[in-house]
Protein backbone atom coordinates (compact mmCIF):
# COMPACT_ATOMS: atom_id res chain seq x y z
CA UNK A 1 0.00 0.00 0.00
CA UNK A 2 1.06 3.46 -0.44
CA UNK A 3 2.84 5.07 2.25
CA UNK A 4 0.75 8.21 3.36
CA UNK A 5 3.97 9.75 4.69
CA UNK A 6 4.40 10.73 0.97
CA UNK A 7 3.66 14.73 0.13
CA UNK A 8 0.07 14.17 -1.20
CA UNK A 9 -2.06 12.69 1.87
CA UNK A 10 -3.61 15.37 3.55
CA UNK A 11 -4.11 14.54 7.92
CA UNK A 12 -6.50 16.14 10.12
CA UNK A 13 -5.84 15.49 13.79
CA UNK A 14 -7.97 15.95 16.63
CA UNK A 15 -9.18 14.64 19.35
CA UNK A 16 -11.58 11.79 20.16
CA UNK A 17 -14.86 13.47 21.12
CA UNK A 18 -18.33 12.64 19.68
CA UNK A 19 -18.66 16.26 18.46
CA UNK A 20 -15.37 15.72 16.19
CA UNK A 21 -16.90 12.75 14.33
CA UNK A 22 -18.95 15.21 11.59
CA UNK A 23 -15.39 17.41 11.37
CA UNK A 24 -13.51 14.01 9.99
CA UNK A 25 -16.23 13.17 7.84
CA UNK A 26 -16.81 16.95 6.41
CA UNK A 27 -12.88 16.15 5.86
CA UNK A 28 -12.97 12.90 3.59
CA UNK A 29 -15.99 14.34 1.95
CA UNK A 30 -14.34 17.09 0.72
CA UNK A 31 -11.15 15.52 -0.47
CA UNK A 32 -13.52 12.64 -2.26
CA UNK A 33 -15.67 14.91 -3.89
CA UNK A 34 -11.94 16.46 -5.79
CA UNK A 35 -12.68 13.11 -7.53
CA UNK A 36 -16.20 13.50 -8.81
CA UNK A 37 -17.10 10.47 -6.17
CA UNK A 38 -21.12 9.63 -6.75
CA UNK A 39 -23.54 10.24 -3.61
CA UNK A 40 -24.21 6.31 -3.14
CA UNK A 41 -20.43 6.03 -2.79
CA UNK A 42 -20.07 9.14 -0.57
CA UNK A 43 -22.80 7.66 1.55
CA UNK A 44 -20.44 4.68 2.16
CA UNK A 45 -17.60 6.72 3.41
CA UNK A 46 -19.32 8.67 6.03
CA UNK A 47 -21.11 5.37 6.89
CA UNK A 48 -17.31 3.67 7.31
CA UNK A 49 -16.47 6.96 9.34
CA UNK A 50 -18.92 6.86 11.53
CA UNK A 51 -18.15 3.05 12.56
CA UNK A 52 -14.61 3.58 12.76
CA UNK A 53 -14.28 6.56 14.45
CA UNK A 54 -16.49 6.01 16.65
CA UNK A 55 -15.36 2.96 17.77
CA UNK A 56 -11.96 5.29 19.09
CA UNK A 57 -14.26 7.88 20.33
CA UNK A 58 -15.54 5.01 22.71
CA UNK A 59 -13.45 2.17 23.42
CA UNK A 60 -9.62 3.36 22.40
CA UNK A 61 -9.18 5.27 25.03
CA UNK A 62 -11.13 3.32 27.97
CA UNK A 63 -9.28 5.25 31.04
CA UNK A 64 -10.70 8.73 30.97
CA UNK A 65 -7.25 9.36 29.19
CA UNK A 66 -8.29 11.93 25.94
CA UNK A 67 -6.82 10.41 23.31
CA UNK A 68 -7.10 11.75 19.62
CA UNK A 69 -7.35 10.31 15.81
CA UNK A 70 -5.21 11.08 12.95
CA UNK A 71 -7.05 10.58 10.18
CA UNK A 72 -5.37 10.80 6.22
CA UNK A 73 -6.56 10.95 2.82
CA UNK A 74 -5.43 10.76 -0.61
CA UNK A 75 -6.25 10.01 -4.08
CA UNK A 76 -3.78 7.87 -5.05
CA UNK A 77 -5.31 7.26 -8.48
CA UNK A 78 -8.00 7.83 -10.46
CA UNK A 79 -11.23 6.17 -8.78
CA UNK A 80 -9.39 5.42 -6.03
CA UNK A 81 -10.27 7.13 -2.37
CA UNK A 82 -7.67 6.03 0.47
CA UNK A 83 -8.35 6.60 4.08
CA UNK A 84 -5.61 5.97 6.66
CA UNK A 85 -7.15 6.20 10.72
CA UNK A 86 -4.15 6.33 13.29
CA UNK A 87 -5.08 6.35 16.90
CA UNK A 88 -2.93 5.25 19.92
CA UNK A 89 -5.20 3.43 22.56
CA UNK A 90 -5.57 0.57 23.43
CA UNK A 91 -4.57 -2.29 20.57
CA UNK A 92 -7.50 -3.41 18.26
CA UNK A 93 -7.48 -5.49 15.15
CA UNK A 94 -11.20 -4.77 14.04
CA UNK A 95 -10.22 -7.94 10.98
CA UNK A 96 -9.57 -10.43 13.81
CA UNK A 97 -13.24 -10.50 14.87
CA UNK A 98 -15.76 -12.91 13.72
CA UNK A 99 -18.49 -11.83 11.48
CA UNK A 100 -21.72 -12.00 13.35
CA UNK A 101 -24.36 -14.28 12.11
CA UNK A 102 -26.37 -12.01 10.53
CA UNK A 103 -28.88 -15.38 8.95
CA UNK A 104 -29.85 -15.79 13.15
CA UNK A 105 -33.98 -14.67 13.83
CA UNK A 106 -34.61 -11.43 15.93
CA UNK A 107 -34.86 -13.17 19.41
CA UNK A 108 -31.27 -14.38 19.06
CA UNK A 109 -30.02 -11.46 17.70
CA UNK A 110 -27.95 -9.12 20.28
CA UNK A 111 -28.29 -5.56 19.94
CA UNK A 112 -25.37 -4.25 18.61
CA UNK A 113 -22.00 -5.84 17.22
CA UNK A 114 -22.24 -4.69 13.53
CA UNK A 115 -20.09 -2.11 13.06
CA UNK A 116 -16.91 -3.70 11.75
CA UNK A 117 -19.31 -5.84 9.91
CA UNK A 118 -20.53 -3.14 7.80
CA UNK A 119 -17.23 -1.52 7.50
CA UNK A 120 -16.07 -4.65 6.10
CA UNK A 121 -18.80 -4.85 3.56
CA UNK A 122 -19.21 -1.56 2.40
CA UNK A 123 -15.13 -0.88 2.04
CA UNK A 124 -13.28 -1.90 -0.93
CA UNK A 125 -10.49 -2.60 1.13
CA UNK A 126 -9.72 -2.44 5.03
CA UNK A 127 -6.05 -3.43 6.10
CA UNK A 128 -4.91 -3.34 9.72
CA UNK A 129 -1.68 -2.76 11.61
CA UNK A 130 -0.36 -1.92 15.07
CA UNK A 131 3.26 -0.10 15.16
CA UNK A 132 4.96 2.29 17.22
CA UNK A 133 1.85 1.67 19.70
CA UNK A 134 -0.59 3.03 17.34
CA UNK A 135 -3.26 1.38 15.25
CA UNK A 136 -3.31 1.79 11.49
CA UNK A 137 -6.52 1.35 9.52
CA UNK A 138 -6.60 1.66 5.85
CA UNK A 139 -9.44 1.72 4.09
CA UNK A 140 -9.54 2.06 0.23
CA UNK A 141 -12.67 2.84 -1.55
CA UNK A 142 -12.90 2.22 -5.67
CA UNK A 143 -15.58 5.48 -6.42
CA UNK B 1 -34.16 13.40 11.85
CA UNK B 2 -38.17 13.51 11.69
CA UNK B 3 -40.66 11.08 12.55
CA UNK B 4 -44.89 11.53 12.61
CA UNK B 5 -47.13 8.55 12.96
CA UNK B 6 -50.93 8.04 11.08
CA UNK B 7 -53.04 5.62 12.38
CA UNK B 8 -54.77 3.30 9.75
CA UNK B 9 -57.63 0.37 10.22
CA UNK B 10 -54.94 -2.02 10.07
CA UNK B 11 -52.02 -0.67 11.40
CA UNK B 12 -50.35 1.84 13.28
CA UNK B 13 -47.61 3.72 10.03
CA UNK B 14 -44.66 5.26 11.27
CA UNK B 15 -43.12 7.59 8.94
CA UNK B 16 -39.02 8.60 9.85
CA UNK B 17 -37.42 11.02 7.68
CA UNK B 18 -33.38 12.25 7.53
CA UNK B 19 -30.22 10.22 8.91
CA UNK B 20 -30.35 7.29 11.49
CA UNK B 21 -26.77 7.68 12.72
CA UNK B 22 -25.14 8.11 15.98
CA UNK B 23 -27.05 11.45 16.80
CA UNK B 24 -30.51 10.35 16.34
CA UNK B 25 -30.73 6.58 17.22
CA UNK B 26 -31.87 7.48 20.61
CA UNK B 27 -34.30 9.86 19.76
CA UNK B 28 -35.42 7.26 17.13
CA UNK B 29 -35.68 4.82 19.46
CA UNK B 30 -37.72 6.46 22.29
CA UNK B 31 -40.14 8.48 19.90
CA UNK B 32 -40.78 5.38 18.27
CA UNK B 33 -41.63 3.90 21.31
CA UNK B 34 -44.13 6.40 22.86
CA UNK B 35 -46.33 6.45 18.97
CA UNK B 36 -46.33 2.84 19.41
CA UNK B 37 -48.08 2.71 22.62
CA UNK B 38 -50.54 -0.12 22.81
CA UNK B 39 -50.60 -1.07 19.36
CA UNK B 40 -49.52 -4.46 17.79
CA UNK B 41 -49.30 -4.03 14.04
CA UNK B 42 -46.55 -1.29 13.31
CA UNK B 43 -45.36 0.20 9.45
CA UNK B 44 -42.12 1.63 9.27
CA UNK B 45 -42.17 4.21 6.49
CA UNK B 46 -38.35 4.79 5.68
CA UNK B 47 -39.09 6.14 1.99
CA UNK B 48 -37.57 9.71 2.89
CA UNK B 49 -34.42 7.87 5.38
CA UNK B 50 -31.60 7.95 3.21
CA UNK B 51 -28.64 7.51 5.86
CA UNK B 52 -28.41 4.35 8.31
CA UNK B 53 -25.78 3.46 10.68
CA UNK B 54 -24.98 0.58 13.00
CA UNK B 55 -26.78 2.82 15.78
CA UNK B 56 -29.68 2.83 13.78
CA UNK B 57 -29.89 -0.42 13.55
CA UNK B 58 -29.24 -0.56 17.09
CA UNK B 59 -32.26 1.03 17.71
CA UNK B 60 -34.51 -0.34 15.26
CA UNK B 61 -33.32 -4.09 16.62
CA UNK B 62 -34.27 -2.41 20.04
CA UNK B 63 -37.72 -1.02 19.05
CA UNK B 64 -38.99 -4.36 17.05
CA UNK B 65 -37.67 -6.84 19.78
CA UNK B 66 -39.91 -4.75 22.25
CA UNK B 67 -43.01 -4.96 19.43
CA UNK B 68 -41.92 -8.75 18.83
CA UNK B 69 -42.35 -9.27 23.24
CA UNK B 70 -45.31 -7.89 23.23
CA UNK B 71 -47.16 -9.87 20.85
CA UNK B 72 -47.06 -7.88 17.88
CA UNK B 73 -45.30 -6.99 14.68
CA UNK B 74 -43.45 -4.45 13.17
CA UNK B 75 -42.71 -4.59 9.30
CA UNK B 76 -40.72 -1.86 6.99
CA UNK B 77 -41.54 -0.85 3.53
CA UNK B 78 -40.02 2.08 1.08
CA UNK B 79 -36.34 1.12 1.94
CA UNK B 80 -34.10 3.28 -1.03
CA UNK B 81 -30.17 2.89 -1.85
CA UNK B 82 -28.43 2.73 0.93
CA UNK B 83 -30.77 1.64 3.37
CA UNK B 84 -31.50 -0.98 1.60
CA UNK B 85 -28.06 -2.48 1.25
CA UNK B 86 -27.11 -1.83 5.51
CA UNK B 87 -30.55 -3.83 6.05
CA UNK B 88 -29.31 -6.70 3.70
CA UNK B 89 -25.49 -6.51 4.90
CA UNK B 90 -26.69 -7.04 8.66
CA UNK B 91 -29.61 -9.34 8.22
CA UNK B 92 -32.40 -6.97 8.68
CA UNK B 93 -33.52 -7.88 5.72
CA UNK B 94 -34.24 -11.04 6.85
CA UNK B 95 -35.07 -10.84 10.44
CA UNK B 96 -38.22 -7.96 9.45
CA UNK B 97 -40.58 -8.76 6.68
CA UNK B 98 -40.00 -5.86 4.06
CA UNK B 99 -42.53 -4.52 1.34
CA UNK B 100 -41.91 -2.41 -1.24
CA UNK B 101 -44.47 -0.22 -1.27
CA UNK B 102 -46.84 0.66 1.67
CA UNK B 103 -49.89 -0.50 0.67
CA UNK B 104 -48.48 -4.30 -0.14
CA UNK B 105 -46.88 -3.31 4.10
CA UNK B 106 -50.65 -2.62 5.07
CA UNK B 107 -52.04 -5.42 3.36
CA UNK B 108 -49.62 -7.72 5.35
CA UNK B 109 -50.25 -6.25 8.32
CA UNK C 1 6.06 28.30 24.91
CA UNK C 2 3.74 25.66 25.39
CA UNK C 3 4.58 22.37 23.32
CA UNK C 4 2.16 21.27 20.03
CA UNK C 5 2.84 17.81 20.00
CA UNK C 6 1.25 17.42 22.96
CA UNK C 7 -2.22 16.13 23.05
CA UNK C 8 -4.13 19.04 23.18
CA UNK C 9 -3.45 20.33 19.46
CA UNK C 10 -5.61 19.98 16.47
CA UNK C 11 -3.69 19.80 13.49
CA UNK C 12 -4.75 20.01 9.57
CA UNK C 13 -2.30 19.09 6.72
CA UNK C 14 -2.85 19.73 3.28
CA UNK C 15 -1.37 20.56 0.30
CA UNK C 16 0.20 24.03 -0.03
CA UNK C 17 -2.73 25.41 -2.88
CA UNK C 18 -5.03 28.04 -3.14
CA UNK C 19 -8.07 25.97 -2.55
CA UNK C 20 -7.36 24.60 0.47
CA UNK C 21 -6.80 28.24 2.50
CA UNK C 22 -10.51 28.62 3.11
CA UNK C 23 -10.36 24.91 4.72
CA UNK C 24 -7.40 26.11 6.98
CA UNK C 25 -9.53 28.97 8.12
CA UNK C 26 -12.41 27.18 8.79
CA UNK C 27 -10.94 24.60 10.93
CA UNK C 28 -10.08 27.27 13.03
CA UNK C 29 -12.69 28.73 12.98
CA UNK C 30 -14.15 25.63 14.08
CA UNK C 31 -11.88 25.26 17.30
CA UNK C 32 -11.64 29.10 18.14
CA UNK C 33 -15.62 29.41 18.44
CA UNK C 34 -14.96 26.80 20.93
CA UNK C 35 -14.44 29.33 23.75
CA UNK C 36 -16.42 31.31 22.02
CA UNK C 37 -14.43 34.12 20.17
CA UNK C 38 -15.60 37.32 19.48
CA UNK C 39 -16.91 38.17 15.79
CA UNK C 40 -14.03 40.66 15.64
CA UNK C 41 -11.24 38.16 16.82
CA UNK C 42 -12.47 35.75 14.57
CA UNK C 43 -11.75 38.22 11.38
CA UNK C 44 -8.50 38.82 12.69
CA UNK C 45 -7.74 35.25 13.06
CA UNK C 46 -9.38 34.97 9.43
CA UNK C 47 -7.54 37.30 8.33
CA UNK C 48 -3.46 36.26 10.00
CA UNK C 49 -4.51 32.90 8.03
CA UNK C 50 -5.43 34.29 4.25
CA UNK C 51 -2.04 36.17 4.75
CA UNK C 52 0.57 34.12 6.42
CA UNK C 53 -0.75 30.80 4.32
CA UNK C 54 -0.89 32.70 1.00
CA UNK C 55 2.68 33.39 1.57
CA UNK C 56 3.40 29.91 2.07
CA UNK C 57 1.33 28.98 -0.85
CA UNK C 58 2.77 31.64 -2.95
CA UNK C 59 6.64 31.83 -1.92
CA UNK C 60 7.82 28.79 0.00
CA UNK C 61 7.89 26.04 -2.62
CA UNK C 62 8.84 27.73 -5.48
CA UNK C 63 10.11 24.81 -7.99
CA UNK C 64 6.86 23.89 -8.73
CA UNK C 65 7.64 21.06 -6.18
CA UNK C 66 3.98 20.75 -4.68
CA UNK C 67 4.86 21.34 -0.90
CA UNK C 68 2.30 21.06 1.73
CA UNK C 69 1.44 23.00 5.13
CA UNK C 70 0.29 21.63 8.51
CA UNK C 71 -1.83 23.51 10.92
CA UNK C 72 -1.91 23.06 14.86
CA UNK C 73 -4.36 25.07 16.48
CA UNK C 74 -5.03 24.46 20.43
CA UNK C 75 -6.60 26.70 23.37
CA UNK C 76 -3.99 26.41 26.18
CA UNK C 77 -6.37 28.51 28.61
CA UNK C 78 -8.93 30.89 28.85
CA UNK C 79 -9.14 33.44 26.50
CA UNK C 80 -6.12 31.84 24.55
CA UNK C 81 -5.88 30.69 21.10
CA UNK C 82 -2.60 29.06 19.62
CA UNK C 83 -2.12 28.79 16.44
CA UNK C 84 0.82 26.78 14.91
CA UNK C 85 2.04 27.15 11.35
CA UNK C 86 4.59 24.29 9.53
CA UNK C 87 6.01 24.31 6.41
CA UNK C 88 9.11 22.50 4.81
CA UNK C 89 9.81 25.44 2.18
CA UNK C 90 12.21 27.24 1.85
CA UNK C 91 13.78 29.52 4.80
CA UNK C 92 12.14 32.18 5.98
CA UNK C 93 11.31 34.15 9.03
CA UNK C 94 8.94 37.18 8.20
CA UNK C 95 9.96 38.75 11.76
CA UNK C 96 13.28 39.70 10.29
CA UNK C 97 11.49 41.53 7.03
CA UNK C 98 11.24 45.35 8.30
CA UNK C 99 7.69 47.01 8.65
CA UNK C 100 6.72 48.45 5.42
CA UNK C 101 6.39 52.66 5.80
CA UNK C 102 3.37 53.13 6.09
CA UNK C 103 3.78 56.73 6.71
CA UNK C 104 4.38 57.32 2.41
CA UNK C 105 2.59 59.45 0.21
CA UNK C 106 0.73 57.26 -2.02
CA UNK C 107 2.77 57.81 -5.25
CA UNK C 108 5.75 56.44 -3.19
CA UNK C 109 3.64 53.39 -2.10
CA UNK C 110 4.58 50.12 -3.30
CA UNK C 111 1.69 48.17 -4.24
CA UNK C 112 1.88 44.51 -1.71
CA UNK C 113 4.30 44.30 1.22
CA UNK C 114 1.73 44.55 3.47
CA UNK C 115 0.64 41.33 4.56
CA UNK C 116 2.98 40.31 7.47
CA UNK C 117 2.74 44.10 8.80
CA UNK C 118 -1.28 43.17 9.07
CA UNK C 119 -0.39 39.65 10.85
CA UNK C 120 2.31 41.58 13.64
CA UNK C 121 -0.29 44.12 13.99
CA UNK C 122 -3.50 42.04 14.30
CA UNK C 123 -2.03 39.10 16.10
CA UNK C 124 -1.08 38.87 19.82
CA UNK C 125 2.13 37.13 19.66
CA UNK C 126 4.01 35.92 16.88
CA UNK C 127 7.19 33.43 17.08
CA UNK C 128 9.40 32.07 14.27
CA UNK C 129 11.88 29.17 14.14
CA UNK C 130 13.47 27.02 11.76
CA UNK C 131 13.86 23.25 12.99
CA UNK C 132 14.30 20.25 11.20
CA UNK C 133 14.06 22.14 7.59
CA UNK C 134 10.82 23.53 8.97
CA UNK C 135 9.62 27.56 9.06
CA UNK C 136 7.56 27.18 12.31
CA UNK C 137 4.97 30.22 12.99
CA UNK C 138 3.60 30.48 16.32
CA UNK C 139 0.73 33.08 16.35
CA UNK C 140 -1.06 33.80 19.45
CA UNK C 141 -4.62 35.24 19.99
CA UNK C 142 -5.91 36.50 23.22
CA UNK C 143 -9.75 35.80 22.28
CA UNK D 1 -18.29 40.88 -3.54
CA UNK D 2 -20.51 42.82 -5.04
CA UNK D 3 -20.27 46.08 -6.84
CA UNK D 4 -22.28 48.54 -7.89
CA UNK D 5 -22.40 52.59 -9.03
CA UNK D 6 -23.90 55.78 -8.80
CA UNK D 7 -23.71 59.02 -11.16
CA UNK D 8 -24.25 61.98 -8.61
CA UNK D 9 -23.64 65.56 -9.75
CA UNK D 10 -19.97 65.98 -7.71
CA UNK D 11 -18.67 62.23 -7.84
CA UNK D 12 -19.29 58.72 -9.41
CA UNK D 13 -20.10 56.96 -6.31
CA UNK D 14 -18.95 53.39 -5.86
CA UNK D 15 -20.99 50.96 -3.14
CA UNK D 16 -18.91 47.68 -2.24
CA UNK D 17 -19.78 44.91 -0.36
CA UNK D 18 -18.69 41.91 0.94
CA UNK D 19 -15.57 40.57 1.42
CA UNK D 20 -12.22 42.14 -0.44
CA UNK D 21 -9.68 39.11 0.24
CA UNK D 22 -7.68 37.34 -2.22
CA UNK D 23 -10.31 36.14 -4.06
CA UNK D 24 -12.32 38.85 -4.75
CA UNK D 25 -9.29 41.67 -4.92
CA UNK D 26 -8.73 41.46 -8.80
CA UNK D 27 -12.39 41.50 -9.45
CA UNK D 28 -12.71 44.58 -7.64
CA UNK D 29 -9.36 46.25 -9.51
CA UNK D 30 -10.89 45.56 -12.79
CA UNK D 31 -14.60 46.15 -12.49
CA UNK D 32 -13.21 49.80 -10.52
CA UNK D 33 -11.20 50.67 -13.38
CA UNK D 34 -14.24 49.73 -15.87
CA UNK D 35 -17.10 51.65 -13.62
CA UNK D 36 -14.51 54.68 -13.60
CA UNK D 37 -13.63 55.12 -16.90
CA UNK D 38 -13.36 58.97 -17.40
CA UNK D 39 -14.79 60.15 -14.52
CA UNK D 40 -12.59 62.47 -12.03
CA UNK D 41 -14.53 62.51 -8.33
CA UNK D 42 -14.93 59.05 -7.08
CA UNK D 43 -16.14 58.24 -3.91
CA UNK D 44 -16.15 54.40 -2.53
CA UNK D 45 -18.65 53.39 0.27
CA UNK D 46 -17.23 50.37 2.05
CA UNK D 47 -20.52 50.32 4.29
CA UNK D 48 -21.27 46.67 3.29
CA UNK D 49 -17.73 45.34 3.05
CA UNK D 50 -17.21 43.53 6.23
CA UNK D 51 -13.87 42.18 5.16
CA UNK D 52 -9.85 43.25 3.70
CA UNK D 53 -7.39 41.56 3.48
CA UNK D 54 -3.85 42.60 1.99
CA UNK D 55 -5.16 41.64 -1.60
CA UNK D 56 -7.78 43.78 -0.90
CA UNK D 57 -5.44 46.74 -0.03
CA UNK D 58 -3.19 45.86 -2.66
CA UNK D 59 -6.32 46.41 -5.77
CA UNK D 60 -7.15 49.71 -3.79
CA UNK D 61 -3.89 50.83 -4.13
CA UNK D 62 -3.88 50.12 -7.77
CA UNK D 63 -7.11 52.13 -8.32
CA UNK D 64 -6.13 55.00 -6.30
CA UNK D 65 -2.88 55.37 -8.22
CA UNK D 66 -4.41 54.91 -11.27
CA UNK D 67 -7.25 57.40 -10.45
CA UNK D 68 -4.29 59.92 -9.50
CA UNK D 69 -2.36 59.41 -12.36
CA UNK D 70 -5.45 60.32 -14.54
CA UNK D 71 -5.63 63.73 -12.35
CA UNK D 72 -8.93 62.50 -10.30
CA UNK D 73 -9.62 61.44 -6.72
CA UNK D 74 -10.56 58.39 -4.76
CA UNK D 75 -12.02 59.08 -1.75
CA UNK D 76 -13.69 56.66 1.05
CA UNK D 77 -16.34 56.58 3.30
CA UNK D 78 -18.37 54.55 5.94
CA UNK D 79 -15.06 52.07 6.98
CA UNK D 80 -16.42 49.79 9.69
CA UNK D 81 -14.60 47.48 12.58
CA UNK D 82 -12.07 45.55 10.99
CA UNK D 83 -12.19 47.44 7.79
CA UNK D 84 -10.94 50.60 9.66
CA UNK D 85 -8.27 49.01 11.33
CA UNK D 86 -6.68 47.60 8.30
CA UNK D 87 -7.02 50.90 6.93
CA UNK D 88 -5.18 52.21 9.74
CA UNK D 89 -2.62 49.59 10.50
CA UNK D 90 -1.58 49.95 6.54
CA UNK D 91 -1.79 53.86 6.80
CA UNK D 92 -3.91 53.75 4.35
CA UNK D 93 -6.00 56.06 5.96
CA UNK D 94 -3.37 59.01 5.79
CA UNK D 95 -2.59 58.38 2.28
CA UNK D 96 -6.73 58.76 1.10
CA UNK D 97 -9.01 61.06 2.26
CA UNK D 98 -11.68 59.05 4.69
CA UNK D 99 -14.93 60.54 5.75
CA UNK D 100 -17.30 59.34 8.33
CA UNK D 101 -20.57 59.26 5.84
CA UNK D 102 -21.43 59.31 2.38
CA UNK D 103 -22.88 62.94 2.79
CA UNK D 104 -19.50 64.19 4.23
CA UNK D 105 -17.55 62.08 1.50
CA UNK D 106 -19.63 64.34 -1.55
CA UNK D 107 -19.55 67.64 -0.08
CA UNK D 108 -15.60 67.00 0.07
CA UNK D 109 -15.33 65.45 -3.50
N1 LIG E 1 -11.10 0.86 18.70
C1 LIG E 1 -11.51 -0.14 19.52
N2 LIG E 1 -10.79 -0.44 20.63
C2 LIG E 1 -11.19 -1.44 21.43
N3 LIG E 1 -12.30 -2.19 21.24
C3 LIG E 1 -13.05 -1.94 20.16
C4 LIG E 1 -12.70 -0.91 19.25
N4 LIG E 1 -13.63 -0.90 18.27
C5 LIG E 1 -14.52 -1.87 18.56
N5 LIG E 1 -14.19 -2.50 19.70
C6 LIG E 1 -14.91 -3.64 20.29
O1 LIG E 1 -15.53 -4.36 19.24
C7 LIG E 1 -16.94 -4.47 19.47
C8 LIG E 1 -17.72 -4.49 18.17
O2 LIG E 1 -17.69 -3.24 17.55
P1 LIG E 1 -18.76 -2.86 16.46
O3 LIG E 1 -18.81 -3.94 15.44
O4 LIG E 1 -18.45 -1.50 15.95
O5 LIG E 1 -20.17 -2.85 17.21
P2 LIG E 1 -20.67 -2.01 18.48
O6 LIG E 1 -19.77 -0.81 18.61
O7 LIG E 1 -22.07 -1.68 18.11
O8 LIG E 1 -20.56 -2.95 19.64
C9 LIG E 1 -17.29 -3.33 20.39
O9 LIG E 1 -18.41 -3.58 21.16
C10 LIG E 1 -16.02 -3.20 21.23
O10 LIG E 1 -16.06 -4.10 22.31
N1 LIG F 1 6.82 31.94 3.17
C1 LIG F 1 7.61 32.76 2.47
N2 LIG F 1 8.73 32.28 1.87
C2 LIG F 1 9.55 33.08 1.16
N3 LIG F 1 9.35 34.41 0.99
C3 LIG F 1 8.26 34.96 1.56
C4 LIG F 1 7.34 34.17 2.32
N4 LIG F 1 6.37 34.98 2.77
C5 LIG F 1 6.65 36.21 2.32
N5 LIG F 1 7.78 36.21 1.58
C6 LIG F 1 8.40 37.40 0.95
O1 LIG F 1 8.08 38.52 1.74
C7 LIG F 1 7.44 39.52 0.93
C8 LIG F 1 6.43 40.33 1.74
O2 LIG F 1 5.31 39.54 2.06
P1 LIG F 1 3.96 40.24 2.47
O3 LIG F 1 4.23 41.22 3.57
O4 LIG F 1 2.98 39.18 2.80
O5 LIG F 1 3.50 41.06 1.22
P2 LIG F 1 3.18 40.55 -0.30
O6 LIG F 1 2.93 39.10 -0.23
O7 LIG F 1 1.98 41.37 -0.64
O8 LIG F 1 4.40 40.93 -1.09
C9 LIG F 1 6.85 38.76 -0.23
O9 LIG F 1 6.71 39.59 -1.36
C10 LIG F 1 7.87 37.66 -0.44
O10 LIG F 1 8.94 38.11 -1.23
Amino acid sequence: MRQPDSGDFSWLQLSATRENLPIFQEFVINEAKRIKTSAEILQKVELVLEETLLNIICYAYPHNHEGSIQLGCCLPGPGELYIRIVDSGIAFDPLSRPDPDVGQPMQDREVGGLGIHLVRRMADRVEYQRKDEMNILDIVFRT
Amino acid sequence: MEISSQKMDKALIIIVSGRLDTTTAQDFESTCLDLIGNEKNIVVDLQEVEYVSSAGLRSILSVGKKVRSDGGSLIFCNLKGMVREVFEISGFASIFNIYETREQALEAA
